[in-house]
This record gives structure tokens, sequence and C-alpha cells, in this order.
């Protein structure tokens, strides 16, 4: 019960990681802490360890290293939202950042806590993974780094072993004439959480001709999905209307939703296309300076 | 807009039940009735069906010549006035 | 047993208090300190009533644990009318109708200060999309969203004279 | 008797203002107290034990480990409360059954829904009373449950109540179905019979949630004289008193509740679901005992209004006639009897003169909380269906939906189904309004579409008390027993203000407690401005009397020769003397010698109040691929008699149509096979946000009541009786579709332009 719940403010990664490593499976990592909160009070967890890792330098600061942004994964979207040069280099992760919650929500959650909540509608997730987003992980045996996508496993499941956590998440610097968005749909305009979100990076060719391109789905399967096959029906095109709707095409089959509270299955896998095609068309217009 | 000025005075009144009043009355129903305000319909209605009068006050409000009052014994009635009990109205 | 010693700075005054681990922020105001003026609506974050300021962020205190605010800057409804001089918002609330029932009005003035903090001119869409966190369920918004706007121009004009 | 007053006549100047409400520097500077923000020295916290299962047998409940735990003061059952007997009583539309009231308060021999109260505790803090909910030990037989009003009206359903027969059909077997009652007047075979066109459609409607943000609380202290205080927020702190008094069995008098501010009711704070648990508690514990709703609990054990399963027939004539009309309206009431079907069935057809026309209501009970009183209740969920019937009936005959209801509407002297004659006018004048919009004309864009509603809803009258006290120095204390919701403390200071003739500034206007003033009956039926509004002018009609005698003394004259003018008494004429005019202040300084403090408090049961209208339009735009539907404008025009407080009647409106576009759009109720709500929370009752609206137009239409002092009617109800039918109307007009089950969610939206292939012409008006 309550009465036995530790708070600690570790000073760094390492110092947090043993702290974990210590709680045999019943501490928490609390960051801006809008779904630990929840969790708690809806009674779903019952932790014996709170460790807050907002006194941690490196996880609440964004850097610019050689190659790409470095950012703590405790930033709040606030923050994050507010970094004119983070912003103008991957903008897409930035539309997702600005989906989460409310301002209030947003002042306080991270993307790191996003992707660790390992919620498969997680508005951040698709848009770090359609950037080629790596995270790094502080654990019992140092620092790895990994691919975002590795992170997630299911809802409410991550690959972290006990005793981990993520410190941090690298966005390389995109090439020239790149562009990535991130579009959701929702029934109401705020406030919500995504029906279907779709990230889409795209890279063009001196020609206008599509060089790269990422395209990765939300909320429509137990954790967000890369579609090969919408990525191909990009690449080497100028993506035009065809290409689009070849990507639509794609993203819908690639759709595995289940009926919940939020979206009928129908309703999803119909919607993964056409809100797959609005992203596309928001990345390229930026990747085209527009 | 109708002004319905009431002057007392003892009149023939129309008096309509709009629909039924259970257990005592199982449909609509009317009566002319010689009365001059609203305690006299009660007590003729009673007197007509015994009970219906404790009934009408506890369930039903009163419109008269269509505009809709609680029951208070003393609103007069006008001779010529329709008047009909209907359920009474609370809400949100 | 032991209980949180927290040490804080609240509407600008120094001020300790002890809690449970688990308490939030919002029950912390509340009960352990009595400042009833932050109201729960939801405690999951999703009304925006028990919205305060933590270090000049606005956040919901129901997703605040009261343990994290150790040195910290909070500001409240309460600390928003000093010596009963009335914020510009609070005002043109009045003058507006923009609250009927009132339950929403702390959080969403907490709020709309901070927009106008950020954007000192902001349009009707812009202050629509920033108070979409405070749910109002008398007003429809349309008063809310004029008070608003009234306080803003209000304030450049005050700031324009100065 | 009422006094009859000549509204048109009467000079007004602060009638139709708006100023700052007495009550909004404490509410915007955080002072106001509502109901969780009390507390009182040695205060417990008492939380209810609810059940998990949707139906069941309650075997057995054992309290004896959560007695134990450290910190509890006191378990309670219902058996720590009286059984009450079985019958109705009060008006037939509200009828209450204290044996149902007792039940779902707290169950006995069985839980109805998931959710039900089956135990509570207090303890000396929150989380040692939620600790001991665990604690306590219920053994349940789970039974089969029904959630859907029609599952629940079949052969073979599961019972709520195993011998409850339909009220109204006494020769049936058991069944769900508490009531049955039909409405009609004239032939509808020979009425149909004359239709050119007739339109029939079925319907579906989601309960909604008044959605209030303030959670239920209540704080209360039993003392051990028997005598008891109760704090809490409500519509009604003189029926929170006597529910509580009824339910444990004490004398009204010795309850007294003070009102604490209300965070929003809408009809959801009609009833007691708290008051009687603590006060419970506390008598068993010697403590004051404070207990708070958890917004899950309100989403799981409060409100809601009825969902409902409809359908409605229509004939029209090709000149626009409407010859006949036919309807049934099956209301879920909740796990117990009591849906505003009534209402519903009553207000269906009300703004149109039709002669042929019949209502048939059904009141069935099913597996979810008790619905109770939304904003006119009933009658929106009739205008769904009855306003989708006419909308197609005027394309069906190529007429503008708002001249064919300036055709068929009522007026005085129009007769209804449910028997007296309409006596009032105020619906043509909406419906001018609504014509005269210059943006009623305006072209639309492509996959956007105008819709038309109208609305009906009685208005309420009922008991009211005020009193006015002029102070020492002819300032006004102003004081009635109705709940302020939204600003009537405001309007009553107005009112008061306007016949006393002095500035709104020296009127002082509050809420007084069920001690001190007489009865009020709930803040509801849009009946405080115009039932309390009465009685506050009348109080200070027998002041200024009261003035004028004591003038009359002062100058040594007859009482007649004395006028009550611009707030001063005058001599009637030149004649009866030279005397200045003695103003309020003056001859409140002569208060003492001339017989004492100058009171005056009126209690009325006001009649007479007269019915509003409302027409509305909107302009929505669907997205044909997502199935999402953009409100682009809302224009809302609503006869109010006459606005007192002109701000807050405009916000009434906005209200009522942002309140009716979460209906319309994104609001339900969304339960699991174990008939669990799985939405219980405002993340997933989707209610509007800022972001969700445009501004909402309120056009404020005044005719005139004569018989209310100042005119009114009432403001805040039939506003969202039209949306629904106006928001399914504009989608119909965007996409060529009919909806007919609310809420017109994306994923409906969708799945019906798909249906229909409705969504492939869209897309090419959007791409040509």
């Amino acid at each position: 019960m309550a009465a036995q719940l530790r708070f600690e403010t570790p000073a760094s990664a390492s110092e947090a990681a043993v702290l974990l490593a210590s709680a045999d499976g019943q501490g928490r990592v609390l960051a801006g802490g809008t779904d630990l909160l929840v969790q708690m009070r809806a009674g779903r967890i019952s932790p014996e360890l709170i460790v807050d890792v907002k006194g941690i330098e490196e996880m609440v600061s964004v850097r610019r290293e050689s190659d790409g942004w470095c950012v703590g994964a405790s930033v709040p979207c606030m923050q994050l939202a507010r970094h004119a040069a983070f912003a103008q280099a991957v903008p897409g992760v930035v539309d997702g950042a600005n989906w989460i919650g409310s301002i209030q929500v947003r002042s306080r959650a991270s993307v790191g806590g996003n992707l660790c909540n390992a919620s498969p509608a997680a508005d951040s997730v698709p848009a770090m993974m359609a950037v080629g987003a790596v995270v790094s992980i502080e654990g019992p045996n140092g620092r790895r780094q990994v691919p975002v996508e590795d992170i997630p496993l299911g809802p409410g499941k991550t690959s972290l072993a006990p005793g981990e956590l993520i410190v941090s998440i690298f966005f390389p610097d995109q090439p020239a004439n790149s562009g990535s968005a991130y579009v959701r749909f929702t029934p109401r305009t705020e406030m919500d959480i995504a029906v279907v979100g779709a990230g889409v990076s795209i890279t063009l060719d001196a020609q206008g001709v599509c060089a790269d391109a990422r395209v990765c789905l939300g909320a429509v399967a137990e954790k967000a999905l890369v579609v090969p096959e919408a990525i191909s029906a990009l690449v080497g095109t100028t993506v035009d209307e065809a290409a689009l709707n070849a990507l639509a095409a794609a993203a819908s089959a690639a759709a595995r939703p289940i009926d919940d509270k939020r979206g009928t299955k129908a309703f999803r896998t119909r919607l993964a296309g056409v809100i797959a095609k609005r992203a596309a068309i928001k990345a390229l217009a930026r990747a085209k300076g527009e | 807009m109708p002004e319905s000025v009431f002057e007392p005075g003892q009149g023939v009144v129309k008096v309509t039940l709009a629909g039924a009043f259970e257990p005592l009355t199982t449909e609509p129903q009317t009566f002319d009735l010689a009365v001059s305000n609203v305690r006299g319909v009660l007590r003729e209605l009673d007197a007509r069906v015994p009970g219906l009068a404790a009934l009408l006050e506890e369930e039903s409000a009163v419109a008269i010549d269509g505009v809709i009052h609680e029951i208070i014994y003393t609103q007069p009635l006008a001779p010529g006035t329709e008047v009909y009990f209907i359920p009474r109205l609370e809400s949100g | 047993m032991s209980k949180q010693h927290v040490q804080t700075t609240i509407n600008g005054e120094s001020t300790e208090f002890l809690c449970e681990t688990s308490q939030t922020l919002l029950d912390v105001l509340r009960n352990e300190l009595h400042m009833t003026g932050t109201k729960e609506g939801c405690g999951t974050g999703d009304c925006g009533a028990c919205s305060v300021t933590l270090d000049g962020e606005l956040v919901c205190s129901c997703l605040v644990f009261g343990a994290e605010v150790h040195g910290k800057r909070i500001e409240t409804i309460e600390g928003m009318a000093p010596a009963n001089d009335l914020h510009p918002l609070q005002r043109q609330f009045l003058e507006h109708a923009g609250l009927q029932c009132g339950i929403c009005t702390p959080g969403i003035l907490v709020a709309a200060r901070e927009l106008l903090k950020h954007h000192p001119d902001p349009s009707e869409e812009q202050v629509r999309y920033w108070l979409a966190g405070n749910l109002c369920r008398c007003t429809g918004y349309n008063k809310i969203i004029e008070a608003v706007l009234a306080a803003a121009r209000e304030i450049r004009e005050t700031h324009h004279h100065a | 008797m009422l006094k009859k007053t000549d509204a048109a006549n009467i000079p007004v100047e602060l009638i139709g203002s708006s100023p700052v409400r007495p009550d909004g520097v404490p509410k915007v500077t955080g002072m106001a107290q509502y109901g969780a923000d009390y507390a009182l020295p040695g205060m417990l916290w008492g939380k209810v034990l609810r059940s998990p299962h949707a139906h069941a047998r309650v075997a057995s409940i054992d309290t004896s480990r959560a007695q134990a735990l450290p910190g509890v003061k006191a378990v309670m059952t219902a058996a720590d409360m009286p059984d009450q007997d079985f019958t109705y009583q009060g008006p037939e539309r509200v009828q209450v059954n204290f044996w149902h009231m007792t039940r779902s308060v707290m169950a006995r021999e069985k839980v109805l829904f998931a959710g039900h109260p089956v135990a509570a505790v207090a303890a000396t803090t929150e989380a040692i009373a939620r600790e001991a909910l665990g604690l306590i030990e219920v053994k349940y037989e789970v039974l089969p449950h029904v959630i859907d009003v029609d599952q629940a009206m079949q052969g073979d359903a599961p019972l709520l109540f195993e011998d409850m027969i339909t009220r109204g059909n006494e020769q049936a077997k058991p069944s769900n179905v508490s009531r049955l009652k039909t409405f009609q007047a004239g032939d509808l075979e020979a009425g149909f019979a004359k239709a050119d066109e007739i339109v029939e459609l079925s319907f579906k409607t989601e309960p909604v949630h008044q959605g209030y943000i303030e959670p239920h609380a209540a704080l209360a202290r039993w003392g051990a004289d028997g005598q008891s205080e109760v704090w809490s927020s409500s519509q009604g702190h003189f029926v929170v008193r006597a529910f509580t008094a009824q339910l444990l069995g004490l004398n009204v008098s010795d309850v007294v509740v003070h009102p604490a501010e209300i965070g929003g009711g809408f009809g959801g704070k009609t009833l007691v679901y708290l008051e009687p648990l603590a006060l419970t508690l506390s008598k068993l514990t010697g403590y004051p005992v404070k207990m708070v709703m958890t917004r899950e609990e309100v989403f799981e054990a409060t409100g809601p209004t009825s969902g409902s399963s409809m359908t409605v027939k229509m004939g029209v004539t090709r000149d626009g006639t409407i010859v006949a009309a036919d309807g049934t309206f099956k209301l879920q009431a909740g796990a117990f009897p009591g849906s505003p079907v009534l209402n519903a069935a009553m207000c269906a057809f009300s703004v149109y003169e039709i002669e042929n026309a019949r209502a048939v209501a059904y009141d069935v009970v099913s597996n979810r909380p008790k619905a109770v009183a939304y904003r006119a209740p009933g009658s929106p969920i009739a205008a769904f269906a009855v306003e989708s019937v006419v909308d197609e009936l005027a394309r069906r005959i190529g007429m503008d939906p708002i001249d064919l209801r300036l055709k068929n509407a009522v007026g005085p002297g129009s007769s209804t189904i449910w028997g007296p004659k309409h006596a009032h006018g105020g619906y043509r004048e909406t419906l001018e309004a609504l014509k005269n919009h210059p943006a009623y004309q305006q072209p639309l864009g492509p996959n956007q579409g105008r819709g038309v509603a109208s609305g009906f809803w009685f208005n309420g009258g009922g008991e009211s008390a005020a009193t006015i006290h002029v102070a020492e120095d002819g300032s006004i204390a102003l004081a009635t027993g109705s709940m302020d919701v939204g600003g009537s403390r405001a309007s009553m200071a107005l009112m008061a203000a306007e016949t006393l003739g002095v500035p709104y500034a020296s009127v002082r206007s509050t809420v007084s407690d069920t001690a001190s003033i007489g009865y009020n009956h709930v803040t509801g039926g849009s009946r405080v401005t115009y039932a309390t509004g009465m009685a506050v002018v009348q109080a200070c009609q027998k002041v200024i009397d009261d003035l004028r005698s004591r003038a009359a003394m002062i100058w040594d004259i007859d009482v007649d020769h004395v006028v009550w003018d611009d707030g001063a008494a005058k001599p009637v004429s030149a004649e009866v003397g030279d005397f200045a005019p003695l103003t309020l202040k003056e001859i409140a300084a002569k208060r003492a010698v001339t017989g004492g403090p100058i009171v005056a408090e009126v209690a009325i049961n006001a009649g007479g109040q007269a019915p509003g209208f409302s027409s509305q339009f909107c302009d929505v735009e669907v997205d044909p691929e997502t199935g999402a539907v953009k409100v682009l404008r809302y224009v809302a025009a609503q006869d109010v008699g006459r606005a007192i407080h002109r701000r807050y009647v405009e916000g009434q409106i906005e209200g009522g149509v942002a309140q009716g576009i979460g209906w319309a759009l994104n609001e339900t109720y969304i339960y699991n096979d174990k008939g669990h709500l799985e939405n219980a929370g405002f993340l997933d009752y989707r209610v509007p946000v800022a972001s969700d609206l445009p501004m909402i137009e309120a056009l404020i239409v005044e005719v005139a009541n004569p018989n209310h002092p100042f005119g009114v009617k009432g403001v805040g109800e039939v506003n969202i009786v039209p949306v629904m039918a106006a928001m399914a109307n504009a989608i119909r007009d965007a996409t060529d579709v009919r909806l007919t089950a609310l809420p017109m969610s994306p994923p409906a939206v969708l799945a019906a332009l798909e249906d229909s292939g409705a969504n492939a012409r869209m897309n090419e008006a959007v791409s040509a």
C-alpha cells in the first residue's frame, strides 16, 4: 500500500538503474507522470518505488551533436515543441509531441515516457520511428542503443529489461530535401487518443523523385508498425496521386487493428490508408520546402 | 397573446381530465361544472369520483384556457373557461 | 510510514508540508494546505480544473506528486488577485459572463494567463486550442473565448500606454 | 393570488442589461466553496463499495475485516437505513417511489447495475477508507443482465424486478416495461389517408451524461440530539432535505441543508446519492463525514438521460400541411422506473398544429444507472426523431424546411395531443428570426450542408420563496432558496432593483439554507427566473407597500396618497401636501420609530408559466474520407419571454447548443459484454472541447409572458431540444444520407456514407 511507497531522486542514470534493479520489478520511473499517476489512481499498478528522473541532467536536456539531436527522455513535449532548431530538423516528431494530451499534459509528458508507456496509440512513436530515432538505454550492464521501433512489444509491454531505463533519444540529421510529418485521426480536435496515427518521412533527390521514405502507423496493431509496402509505394515515384493511393492501400492492408472502445476494426483499417496519405502529403510539402 | 383575465363569479366551466388518472379514471372525460374557482372544480369532481380531488392535487397541474398553473384553490374561473388537468411537469 | 517533507513556494510564499508519497499536488493543495480554489473534476488530467503552474509551466496538479514540488514554484488561482487587485482576465470573465457554474473557472483562468504570457495577441483559434485541455460544460465556450480575447487586448493596451 | 401585471408597460432600465454577478468575484478568485470544498473539525472520509456486476443477487456482506482495519470508524450497508413502502408518490411524470429510491442509494436484495452502491466506509483518511473497501466481502449470485432498451423489452429478457407489472397494461405478465401510456388526438387513419407523402423512420439514441465538471460531494454532521446538517452541491437543497429525511426516517426540519456552490447540474443534481450515506455514517461514528465521488463513479453510477428506440411516421400534403403523425417512444429508465418518456411523448409533436396525432410511451428498465433529468428531459430525444422526419417531409415536397414549419406552426389556440390548447405564441417568431438571419441564404461549399430543427419545452413554475430585508442604510439584502446554477443571483437582484427603483449595486443577492427561508423547489425546469423571480418581485412590492405606509406616517397623510416612484416615496399630487420625496435610505433611517425592521417574505406556488420554443440551423462539413463532421456555423433562436440578464441568457443558449453538439456527434456509453462501462472518464466520454466548436450565435426572441411581472418565460432548457436533429439534417443535406442513430460519430458516419456510396460522390465533389 501507499505507506510503503518510496520516492527517490537520483542524480545520474546509473544511480537510477541501480535503484530500479533493486526494486524487484516494483519500481517505476517518474518523468512527466501523466501515465504513471493515472495508472496508480486506477489501481492498475501499485509500485513500491518511484524514481523521479528529472534531476538527471542528460534526461532533461536537448543537445546538439555532430550528426543529430539528442533529446533527454524526460524532456517535456512543450519544451521540445518550443525548441526551434529541433522543430526545424524533425518537424514530424514535433507534430506527434504536440498531439499528446493537452497543454497541461504536454508541459509534463515526454516522448520518452510516451514510448515507455507502450500504448499502441502513442502519438510520438510512429513519428520518431519515421525519422529513424535511436534510444539510449541505461541498465545494470551499462548503456545500449536500439531503434525506437524495438522498444514497444505490445500494449503496456516494452523490451526494457528489469533495471533498464531510457536515457535519451537520438534523432539523426535528415538528408537534404527531406520532410517528416505525423497526422492522426481523433473524434475530437484535441484531448483525445489516436484512432489511427501515421508518421511519414520522405527524402527527395535532385529531380524530385522519392529516394527514401519511412511510413509508420500507430493504433492499428498491438504496437506501432513500419509498413515496408507503403514505403515501396513511394520510393522511385514523384509521390504523385497514384503513388499516394498505392501507399494508402498498402497502409490499410498492413493494419491489423482490433475492435475497441476507441474505434472499430473496419474503421481503423479504412482510416490507416487515409491518414497515411495525409501524412505523406504533409511530409512531401516539407521535403519540397513548401 | 391571449390576455386571460379572470373575473370571479359563478358560471359553467368546462373541465377535462386529459388522460386517465389511474386507478380512479381510465380514460379522458369532460364535465360541465357550475363553479367559480379551482377549489369548486375539485369539490365537484370529488363528489362524482371519490378520491379524485386528492389524486389531482398530488399528480396534476391545471391548464386554464391553455395557461398552465399549479393547483391553487383560490384560482378564479370565469364562466366558459376551459380547464384541463394534465400531468405535472418538472425537469432538469 | 515516513512522510515526505516538502519545501516549496506557493504564490510567492515559502511553504512546507508533509505528505504521503502517493498524494498528488492537488490533494496536498486542497486537503493539506486547505487551498480549495484548485478544483478536481476528474483526477486523470482530462478536464483541466486543477490547472496550476509549476516553475512557470502549466500543469494539471492531479498529475503531479506532492513530493515532486520540493524546491519548486507553484502558482494557483489564489495568487491571481493579490490585495484584491483582480487580474484583467478575472475582470473580463466577470464582464463577459465567462462563467456560469464557475467550477472550471479557476483552471481556465490559470491556463489563460499562461496563454497570454506566451501569446499576447492570440487568435480565436489559438485560444480555443490552448484551452482545449480545460473542459467547460456550461458556456459552450463563447464567452470564455471572448473574455480571454478582451483581456489580451486590455493587457496589450495597458503595456502600450505604460 | 398571483398578481398580474402588464409586462409590456413596465419601464425597464435594468432588465436586459448584463451587470457583474454577485457571486462572481469569489468564483474567479477561487474563494467560492463548492461541495467538496467544505471541511469540519474531526471530519472522516467516506467511500462507497460498488457492485462489480451488472445484475446479481446479494447473498451476503461481511464487513468484519474492514471494521477491523485501523482508522476505520464505521461500515454501513442498506440495513442501516429503514426500508420504505412501495408506493408511487407525486406527480405522474416525476413520481417518486421511495422503495426504489432507497435501493438506488444502496442495494438491498439485488444489485442492478455495475457501480450500484453495496456498502460504505467511514475512516480517518480517504486512503484508509479506500483500502477498507477492498476488505468488505460480498457474495453475489450473478444473474444475466440486459443493457439495451429493445433487448430489455424482449420476452426472454432477464427481469430486473421479477414481479413488475406494466402500469397502463396491467393484463400483461411481468416485464421490464414499467409504464405504458398513449396520448392521442383525432383519427390517424383518416389523417394518413389525406397525405400525399408519408415518411416513417426508426431511430436509436444512446444515453448521455449531464457531464457537469464537479463530481457529487456531500459533508454531513449528525448530532446526538438527532439534529443534523448537510453541506452539498445540488440543484435543490430543499429536495435534498426532503429525500434525506425520508430515506433515514427523520423529521424534515431536523435536517438543515446548506447550499454549497454547485459545479454544474443540468438536471443531474436533482436527487440524492451521497447525502443519506454520509449522514448515516456520521450517525454511526459520531463524527462529520465527507464523501466525494471520483469521476469514474460519476459516470458509472449517476445520471444519465435515457437512451431510446423510437419510430415516427408523419404524413404531409403537397401544399405542406402535416395531416397525421404517429410516434412510438421507448426510453431506458435505467435500473429503476422513471425515464422522461412522458415528457418525450408530450413534447414530440408540440410545435406542430396536427389534427391527427398519437404518441405511445414506454418506460423500460435495464441494468444501468437510473436515468435522471437532463435539460428538457425527454424532449430532445423525441425531437431527434420527429424533426428528422419533418426534414424528410420537406425534401419530399420540395419545400424549405423553415417554410414547412411556419405553415404548421402552433400558436395560441392550437390543439395538443395532451389536452389543453396552446395559450402562447413565440414559436413562429423564432422561425422568422432564423429565416431572416443573413447566413440562412448563404451558399455552401462542397460536402457542406445546412440543417434546421425546432423544439418545445413546457418550462416550469412551482413553489418558491424570497425575502427582502431593507438594511439600516437602505441597501437591500435579498435571499431566495433557489440554488444558483448559472447566474440567477444576478437576475434576482436585477428584478429586485428594477421593482424597487434602486441601483443594482445596492442589492445583495444570496441563497439561504433550508432553515432560513420557505421551501423552494429545485433549480430545474427553467423555473427559477420565472417562479422565484415572481416571488422576489412580489416581496419587493410588499416592501414598497410598507415603505409607503411609513412615509404616510412621517408625513401624517393617508397611505393612499403616497406613491412609490423611482426609488422614493412621493405624495400622489401637490394637493396632499408639499413633501420632498423620501428615499429608501431616509425611510430606513426612521425604521425604528415607524415600526421596526423593514422586511418582507413572499412564498408562492407560481403558475402561469409559458412554454419555450427554439428554432435553430447549423452548417456542417463532412469529411467523406473519415466521417468527421465539423460544425461551421450554429444559429439558435429562442423565445425567452423577456431576457433579464442578457449575457447569461445568451450563455444558457450557447451552453445548451454545445451540449447538444456533443450528444449529436460523440457522447455515448460503451458497455462491454459483462455490462461494465468502458468509458467512465472524460478522455473517452467525449464532451466538446473549446477547439471542437465555432462561436454559437444566440438569437434572443422576446414574446413576453403576460403572467410574469417582467414577461419571463424561462431559458435554460429548450435550447438543447433541436440540436441533434439540426445536426442530422445538416449531415443529410451535405451527404444525401439520413442518419437515424446517435451519436453520429466518425465511424458511424463513414459506415453510412460507404453503405450508400455517398462518399465516392463526395470525394469527386472535392476533386472537381
